[in-house]
């Protein structure tokens, strides 16, 4: 399941649904990611994510069936926030299912990378010295980077 | 306009009419409404999708058709 | 925070609670082990899980501040159950918040391949053709092996 | 008794009175009243614990002391 939406995101209700009557998966690695009140030591007040509805969701749906079919996982969920996000707001929630553990935390780490440097938002943080728009970091380039090569 | 490009613009939507008979037509159009914009709309990395398909290069247009202008994305 | 419980494991709630009020931490990495209705084909009507509470909580501990040091990461919680557990239930809930989430997912991962293969729980499974005891998989002490040099 | 060697002793604790000086006097205490788990106490990866620490070897113990045997461990 894929979804993009402005409302809040309960990363805690959303694990429930995920893992309710799993029989057949022995294992769930979720990640969820918060907006930080600062990113490198600036502060941030609000965090504003543009998505472009229609186009957003169809490259994440693909980015999921990437990881799906790549480590070989049951079921994923993704699910993305967007419009403007305050400090400890969740922006996003993904969940693997898996037979074994391996393969969903691979899954996972894998579609995160993914959606950091390719999924179609644009961020803009607000702080008290104003406006940035931004992209993904270094660090984030190089996460996605170990993927390149079949491991 | 999606992004930076908004705030450059001013504005996120806009029906342009008549419709422009290529991407190109309207990347004129909109220079000529706006210099500024213009020049974003050909910096490194800006994207254009019509009808939410990304299209390379130039590419005609009807009337109706969607136009979105992507900056490089900031991943999620 | 560690716990062991006979009582049911609410992934769901345990997450939200985790993730409530966090501005610190860009990333919160969970694991959820479920309890399967098969393993290796043979059909398991009921896992049971022994611990030695007491000593159970503290090894689990040990296991959570090495991730945690190793890591750098700013909390852990880890939630095992024990007793009498079905099919689609959870025995073990693992969350991880740090600043980035690479070190979540490291850690995450880690303190799982540990848990699976240090944490003092025996494990009988109950099926159709009897109880079994059982002891780690091949695969888990593979895992487990990952972690025995500096990656 | 924890896991496998709770099912072959039948009883998971019991009152050991009056207690043993040692751990192996223990173990051949126990060992006299039940051949079976006897032997089983002295399988492969078998460990006590006293008062919830690992002991390796002989120990001594006394009155009030908990001891804990711990087949193989199967992970969480």
């Amino acid at each position: 399941m894929v979804r993009v939406q402005t409302a809040a995101l309960d990363p805690g209700a959303l694990l429930g649904e995920f893992c309710a009557g799993r029989t057949d998966c022995g294992g769930v690695v979720s990640f969820t990611g918060l907006a930080r009140a600062a990113t490198d030591g600036a502060a941030v007040s609000v965090l504003e994510l543009d998505a472009f509805p229609g186009f957003t969701e169809p490259a994440i749906e693909a980015l999921v069936q990437t990881a799906r079919v790549r480590f070989g996982v049951r079921d994923t969920m993704a699910v993305h926030r967007y419009g403007a996000i305050r400090p400890g707001e969740a922006i996003v929630f993904v969940a693997v299912a898996a037979e074994h553990r391996r393969a969903a935390f691979l899954a996972a780490d894998f579609l995160m990378d993914k959606l950091k440097t390719e999924a179609p938002f644009w961020k803009k943080e607000t702080g008290p010295e104003g406006e940035r728009w931004i992209e993904p970091r270094a660090p984030d380039y190089q996460d996605a980077e170990r993927w390149s090569e079949d491991i | 306009m999606l992004g930076r490009l908004r705030d450059i613009a001013g504005w996120r939507e806009q029906v342009i009419e008549p419709a422009p008979d290529t991407l190109h037509g309207l990347r004129a159009r909109l220079a000529q409404q706006d210099g500024v914009l213009g020049q974003a709309l050909q910096g490194p990395g800006v994207q254009a999708a019509v009808n939410k398909v990304v299209v390379r290069g130039d590419a005609p247009l009807l009337a109706g058709d969607e136009v979105a202008f992507m900056p490089p994305m900031s991943g999620g």
